[in-house]
């Protein structure tokens, strides 16, 4: 493991979809414990990015580094070995397995995983109703297993895309409380987000998209002289 | 007269790659060759063509290109004719256009019967034939209660059909029959049934792979050693697949055998040095056929049809296959026909030797007579 | 004796017994169709290829290289296995994500051509293959002679069907194959490998194909047709079950073989529909089968 | 006074295996008003919709809609009838062009829509209206693009234009600003307050911004039930409510979300005032 | 424009050609690239793969011919007869198959067409697997003889830009749209308001009466109805066609069917006739990994990244 603490850096990262060309050069460097957010317009990339860390995408080129290992070359079924949890934007819950098989789908990719009862207990819709089939879920509670599902595996990188989308406000604010004791416990989290709200008290750091490009940093303690400048990335 | 477009054109219609392609596929056109070569090449100084096609087995398939021949390819005489649903709509064709079929492996006797025309020659066998030769001895010979397992189709029927009205006329009884549906792969129930009707023989009145699947079932659920079973059409490709232990003994009518005497054994290795299997009578019958038919283009000095079918009519055929034969004016051609049964294997000198010939069956006790009304003079 | 509807009981529960053993056959062949179907959503129509080559790789094991009929229970459908994982890795894949239409029609394909050249090569009439001598002979039980082999079949088949079932249904490795074929990527991103799993389920549901053909050898002649007709009857017994229901299709194809077996015995002419009709009634009635779950 | 009720619910019940989604839901909705639907996920918001539009069948109850129950009937007579909705995903027709979306909606009052045998010409004379219609959502410019080319908010304003096609009396909206950014979230909270104009909406959404702003009546569901109902005020002052749905930041969220409709609403005014 | 200039160049082609090419070939093409293209319109533009258009085919075949056979009827009242029939048969079996979609559809369709099948190989009037042979063309209207090729050629081409006409409008007329729209995005048609199984049972039985038009006039050019026309493997065989030529195209079906059927005919003669299932294995499996949009499809794309 690199020494500086360093989870992930990627350096001039380019990904394609079939003739598409989405990401135009991404640098960007996460260190261990940190929580980063990826804001932007619709389309802006930010979903790609994820996907392209994960070699999800058609194509991609440049250096991805996670965790001290280069994975530009490597296996879509390896990555997540290195330690890195997925949490898809489209959830991604299987018709053909219940709740709890969902839940305990992945295989561990680390022993420090959180228990089911910690998770029911986040969770309490997902252990009433454990045994019904993953898509009878209703869109949030799909979206809450979703997430559930890798706090299970013990990553300690965890990639989440719009994990607040179509849930109650309650709830959101469960996760945030999630997302800071998971940064306690020395978690790495990437964050793609449309909810600045949600997304402004919890990160260190945001990286700003636009068009396939990483065009703003914002250090936590930026936040209030750069809101203007977020206004017009983010439109708000 | 003379020849038309100066050229003898001969249309071989057979199955290449479906169930009857071994009976009568290209080894039907093998013997056309033959037959075409041993004539010399040429008749009356005019070359000797041959076209070839696939029916698939199929009426529509058959018909059509029986129609193309003769419409745009002058074709003067097609042959082969192997499945009878073929063959009936392919003579349909060809009656319609004055043309002869020379009809070789075909069962249905209904060429020379209520389907019967001038032009219609039908060489090696048929159903009536081979009820005859097979169920009549057996009735004779006490065993008077049958039961059918029936292919359900024309053949299948006609067969069974004829059977049955010999079986009846002989002083025997049948006890039941069931239809197995075209391409049955399981004939256990079938089995199990005819086990249960307490017949004295079992008549499989099917042929290929269902003849031989019956009987391998027939044999695996013990129905061969209580019950004598009967194959009504049995080719030699069948008896070769079968394991002798299942089918030693068996009686089948056969229009020929390549073991029978030197004449046979002559052309039979000639044969098989080109198709690598022994003939079948399906094979034999169409060389026969297709000399007899070169020979009367050259006596009447015309490939007219009508001429060389009055002269086909007048000549007696007689060759390797044709023993005591005569061409009636129905077109049934009459000859002497087999009684064999399959060989066991300890009496097998080789592989290709799988039947006796038990008796000869005068060609007029096997074929049922000529009905007035396809006397065609 | 025993009579219903003025029916010989004994020679019912026969027709029934009889029926139970092409039923376990059918359960087999379907069961390999619906795990290709139901985890890979690929209709392969060479399963029924892959079936007659099962057989004729019997008799050639016999034939030319002396090998016998117990090896080749074990060795033939591992070959049709490994010759399947080719298919998938260089004919299927690389379809993998068109319209499922594509993949049924390229293994029609397959199986037009192999059928071709096995009938080609070797004839159309069959080849025979003994039954092994250990299996010869049979039971008398009291409403029927039960050859020994056929008991075989029904238990052998049974067997594989049921543990097939258990570990797809069961089992951890079954679930990976279960949520991989409904999401191979986010599976990946799981870190399973998918292409790896999805090949070998391929190679597995086709090397069932072989097997049934193997133990089809010794009772059915060896012919190039043998499977295309019985292909189609086993596809309707899938869809009765449920294109996705493993275990709908063990007990459909049993059921199945009991249902065409009576129509045997009471109307044999409709044996070869009666399948046909009943999947017409239960998909009016049952739409997603009889096992399957509702979309 | 009774008011006037374009859809009412009785008792309406869904249960899927030994679990009942929906419980006893008697929902009654003002004709020419907006109406929210929200609560906490599973609540069963989107399988009332379901029941109304019958891509499910209540295991009991009635719906009555302008007074004529319509329990029985199925999702297309339920669409003719009026009552339209959108989807959670967007809706469209992806290969057609975005004024073909348009005119899909429109043929369907010309009764020609089997007529195998005339020539799609005779179409021609719905254009004009289809224009309109897309002017009405912004998309005029857009009218011969391939629909799949448009962006995300665009797909939805394209719905929207097609929903009102239908010149329905009732629309059904299931999150319409789901996976929305902030920008195409005003725009389609707009776009809703406009259509909202002599009809009657009922919407579900998660975003309390976009409650607070467009909402007349709201209805919180909880675990199949109706918790309380009420205007947003009334709503979100509701120790139940806030507990099971909005929490404890919920003060923020009103007093933003009520100043910012505020504002809009004095904006509005201010406009309407100089024209 | 461009596309009338080729509609007149090919029906120029279609009027000359029975003075260069066998007659009989030209109308066997005719009658399986109008099969082809009926079955066309309902998986090309309904997305509806049905397994069991023979059962159409062969159902206007069989009553064409039983009436051409046993009452002496005219040969356009007989084909009239086989198309109203196809029709009908194609209504009562839509009704219950288009309740159904995707894979069950195809199989629902399938097992529909394969009790057609069984009723055709057991009922008397339809000669088993001989078929009805020897069926008379007749006289067109009572006048015209058609046992002349020539005759009949220009009968059935007639009846071919009939049926493809038929599908060209269908297929660009106000219900078109929504089929269209069906295959697109089917909850959303249904939300608004169409109720989506009543188009696509018309788009059915449209289809299978064209279908059994095609059947109706192949039974008169060959004077055979047989159980081949009923056979699943003619239902794969016109998917074959359809496919091969490029599916949703007006053309693709046409020349699909042009393909195969010439193939066919090469190979029934000669020396490859034994290669036959080979050889049409292998044209899917290059079909299905190289052009998958057909040959059409291919050749529309090849015009527009070259024309665009
Ligand atoms: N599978 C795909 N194939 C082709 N193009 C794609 C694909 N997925 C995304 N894109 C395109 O890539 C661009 C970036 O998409 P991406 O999903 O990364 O955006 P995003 O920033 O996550 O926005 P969103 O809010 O929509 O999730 C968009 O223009 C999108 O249309
Ligand atoms: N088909 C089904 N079978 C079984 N249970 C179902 C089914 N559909 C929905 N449910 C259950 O019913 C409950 C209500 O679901 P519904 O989708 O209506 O919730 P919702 O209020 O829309 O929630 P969200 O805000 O998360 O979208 C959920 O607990 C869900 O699991
Ligand atoms: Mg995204
Ligand atoms: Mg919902």
């Amino acid at each position: 493991m690199s020494s500086t603490g360093e989870k992930i850096r990627i350096n001039d990262l380019h990904a394609y979809y079939g003739e598409s060309h989405i990401l135009h050069g991404i640098d960007m460097t996460i260190m261990q414990g940190e929580l980063v957010t990826l804001l932007g317009r619709n389309g802006a990339g930010r979903s790609t990015t994820l996907k392209a860390m994960m070699n999800m995408v058609g194509r991609r080129t440049g250096m991805i580094n996670i965790n001290g290992t280069e994975t530009i070359n490597m296996a879509a079924h390896k990555i997540a070995h290195l330690g890195v949890g997925y949490c898809p934007e489209e959830r991604g819950i299987f018709s053909s397995l219940n709740v709890e098989e969902n839940l305990m789908l992945p295989p561990n990719v680390r022993s420090d995983g959180m228990s089911v009862e910690e998770i029911y207990d986040i969770f309490p819709n997902l252990a009433e109703r454990r045994y019904s089939q993953g898509t009878r879920l209703s869109g949030g509670e799909q979206q809450m297993l979703a997430m559930a599902r890798i706090l299970r595996t013990g990553a300690n990188i965890l990639l989440l895309d719009e994990i607040t989308e179509g849930l109650a406000p309650v709830i959101v604010q469960k996760l945030a409380e999630v997302l800071l004791m998971l940064k306690e416990r020395g978690l790495t989290i990437l964050l793609v987000e449309q909810n600045f709200r949600f997304a402004a008290p919890i990160a260190d750091r945001h990286y700003v998209m636009e068009h396939g490009h990483i065009v703003e940093e914002v250090h936590q303690n930026e936040l209030a002289e750069k809101t203007e400048l977020l206004n017009t990335y983010l439109g708000v | 007269a003379g020849i038309s477009d100066d050229v003898v054109k001969i249309g071989v219609l057979v199955d290449m790659g479906g169930v009857y392609a071994d009976i009568c596929g290209q080894g039907c056109v093998t013997a056309v060759e033959m037959a075409v070569e041993d004539f010399g090449g040429t008749v009356l100084g005019k070359p000797i063509e041959i076209v070839s096609a696939d029916d698939q087995n199929k009426p529509d398939v058959g018909s059509a290109k029986v129609r193309q021949w003769i419409e745009s390819e002058d074709v003067d005489v097609v042959t082969g004719l192997v499945a009878s649903s073929v063959t009936g709509a392919a003579t349909k064709v060809l009656t319609d256009a004055k043309k002869i079929a020379l009809i070789s492996t075909s069962a249905s006797n209904a060429f020379t019967t209520k389907a019967c025309s001038p032009y219609n020659v039908h060489w090696t066998y048929n159903v009536a034939a081979l009820a005859n030769g097979t169920v009549k001895p057996m009735v004779a010979a006490g065993k008077k209660k049958w039961f059918f397992i029936t292919a359900d189709y024309a053949f299948g029927h006609a067969l069974e059909g004829i059977a049955t009205k010999v079986i009846e006329e002989s002083g025997g009884e049948v006890v039941g029959a069931v239809r197995a549906p075209f391409g049955t792969t399981d004939f256990s129930s079938y089995v199990l049934q005819a086990q249960a009707s307490g017949a004295d023989v079992v008549g499989l009145a099917n042929a290929g792979g269902d003849f031989v699947n019956s009987l391998k079932t027939a044999a695996e659920f013990g129905l061969t050693e209580t019950t004598d079973v009967a194959g009504l059409l049995v080719f030699t490709n069948n008896a070769l697949a079968l394991d002798p232990a299942i089918a030693a003994g068996m009686k089948a009518t056969s229009g020929f055998y390549w073991d029978m005497d030197d004449q046979t054994r002559e052309w039979s290795a000639r044969f098989k040095a080109r198709h690598g299997v022994i003939p079948s009578m399906g094979q034999a019958g169409q060389y026969s056929m297709t000399m007899h038919y070169l020979n009367a283009i050259k006596a009447a000095g015309t490939d007219e049809s009508d001429a060389v079918m009055k002269k086909m009519k007048e000549t007696k055929p007689d060759d390797f296959f044709a023993r005591n034969a005569t061409l009636r004016n129905d077109g049934r051609m009459v000859h002497d026909m087999l009684l064999v049964s399959i060989k066991d294997a300890a009496s097998r000198a080789s592989s290709d030797d799988i039947y006796n010939i038990e008796a000869v069956i005068p060609g007029d006790v096997a074929f049922n007579p000529m009905l007035p009304e396809c006397d065609f003079k | 004796m025993a009579t219903i509807f003025g029916l010989n009981l004994f020679a019912l529960s026969g027709q029934l017994l009889v029926g139970l053993i092409n039923g376990s056959f059918y359960a087999l062949l379907s069961l390999g169709l619906a795990i290709i179907f139901g985890l890979l959503k690929i209709i392969n129509f060479a399963q029924g290829a892959m079936y007659m080559l099962g057989a004729f790789f019997a008799w050639m094991a016999l034939n030319y290289m002396g090998i016998n009929y117990w090896w080749a229970l074990i060795l033939v459908p591992i070959a049709i296995g490994l010759l399947a994982i080719l298919m998938e890795r260089f004919l299927v894949r690389p379809i993998a994500n068109e319209d499922h239409l594509y993949s049924l029609l390229l293994t029609f394909g397959i199986a037009l051509v192999l059928q071709g050249a096995f009938t080609h090569i070797y004839g159309s009439s069959g080849l025979p293959y003994q039954i092994p001598a250990e299996l010869k002979g049979g039971t008398k039980l009291p409403f029927m002679y039960l050859p020994n082999y056929r008991a075989w079949i029904i238990v052998s088949s049974l067997v594989v069907c049921f543990s097939t079932w258990w570990v797809i249904e069961k089992t951890k490795l079954g679930a990976y194959l279960r949520a991989g074929t409904e999401n191979p990527q986010l599976m990946q991103g799981f870190g399973i490998n998918v292409p790896l799993i999805t090949t070998l389920t391929f190679g597995f549901g086709v090397a069932l194909a072989g097997f049934a053909g193997v133990l089809a050898a010794p009772v059915y002649s060896v012919s190039p047709d043998m499977g295309s007709n019985i292909l189609i009857v086993v596809f309707a017994i899938v869809v009765i079950g449920g294109m996705g229901s493993i275990g709908g299709a063990i007990l459909t194809g049993l059921m199945m073989g009991v249902v065409e077996g009576l129509t045997k015995f009471f109307y044999p002419e409709a044996s070869t529909t009666v399948i046909f009709l009943f999947m017409v009634i239960v998909l009016l009635v049952k739409p997603a089968g009889l096992f399957g779950k509702e979309a | 006074m009774s008011a006037d009720y374009v859809l009412e619910t009785r008792n309406l019940v869904k249960e899927f295996k030994g679990f009942t989604a929906v419980d006893d839901v008697n929902l009654k909705v003002e004709r020419g008003t907006i109406h929210a639907l929200i609560g906490p996920n599973g609540a069963g918001k989107t399988t009332v919709f379901n029941l109304l539009t019958k891509f499910l069948t209540p295991s009991r109850g009635t719906i009555l809609y302008n007074g004529a129950d319509i329990t029985s009937m199925k999702s297309a007579a339920i669409a003719r009838k009026g009552i339209v909705r959108s989807f959670q995903i967007s809706a469209v027709f992806p290969h057609l062009s975005v004024m073909e979306n348009v005119r899909i909606a429109l043929q369907r009052k010309e009764g020609n829509s089997f007529h195998f045998w005339k020539s799609v010409k005779v179409l021609d004379k719905l254009n004009e209206r289809a224009y309109e219609l897309l002017d009405e959502v912004g998309l005029k410019d857009y009218a011969n693009a391939l629909t799949v080319d448009l962006p995300y908010g665009r797909k939805r304003a394209l719905e929207i234009a097609t929903t009102l096609a239908l010149d329905p009396e009732m629309l059904l909206l299931d999150e319409p600003t789901q996976g929305m950014g902030h920008e195409d979230v005003s725009v389609v909270a707009d776009l809703i307050k406009k259509v909202s104009a002599n009809r009657t909406i009922l919407m579900v959404e998660h975003n309390l911004h976009v409650v607070a702003q467009l909402a007349d009546t709201i209805t919180v569901l909880q675990r199949g039930a109706i918790l309380t109902e009420g205007d947003y005020e009334t709503v979100s002052q509701d120790p139940q409510v806030r507990e099971a749905y909005m929490g404890v930041e919920a003060d923020d969220e009103v007093a933003q979300a009520i100043a910012a409709a505020n504002v809009a609403e004095k904006a509005n005014a201010a406009k309407g005032g100089t024209e | 424009m461009k596309i009338n200039k080729l509609y007149l160049f090919l029906i120029v082609v279609a009027l000359v050609a029975p003075s260069l090419v066998y007659p009989v070939f030209l109308m066997k093409l005719l009658c399986f690239a109008l099969f082809a293209c009926a079955f066309n319109l309902l998986l090309g533009f309904v997305g509806l793969l049905s397994f069991g258009h023979a059962a159409f085919l062969g159902t206007g075949g069989y009553i064409t011919g039983y009436l051409m056979l046993e009452t002496g009827i005219t040969p356009e009242l007989g084909i009239l007869a086989g198309t109203l029939g196809a029709g009908l048969l194609g209504a009562i079996y839509g009704k219950l198959a288009v309740k159904r979609e995707g894979i069950y559809f195809a199989m629902v369709t399938l097992a529909l067409a394969q009790l057609a099948f069984f009723f055709y190989l057991q009922a008397p009037f339809t000669g088993g697997e001989d078929g009805l042979q020897g069926v008379p063309r007749g006289a067109l209207f009572g006048l015209i003889d058609l046992s002349d090729n020539f005759a009949m050629y220009y009968f059935v081409l007639a009846i071919f830009i009939f049926g493809f006409w038929l599908i060209h409008r269908t297929v660009h007329s106000p219900f078109g749209q929504i089929l269209k729209a069906i295959r697109e995005n089917e909850p959303r048609a249904v939300s608004l308001g169409y109720n989506v199984n009543d188009y696509k049972w018309v788009a059915f039985i449209i289809s299978s009466a064209l279908a059994g038009l095609a059947g109706s006039t192949k039974t008169l050019v060959f004077q055979l109805a047989s159980l081949t026309d009923v056979h699943w493997h003619m239902s794969g065989e016109v998917v074959l066609m359809t496919l091969l030529g490029g599916m949703g195209t007006i053309f693709g079906p046409l020349v699909g069917a042009g393909v195969v059927v010439s193939i066919q005919n090469l190979l029934s003669g000669g020396e490859l006739g034994n290669y036959i299932n080979i050889i049409m294995g292998v044209i899917f499996i290059i079909c299905v990994l190289a052009f998958r949009s057909g040959l059409v499809g291919e050749f529309q794309k090849l015009m527009k990244k070259n024309f665009n």
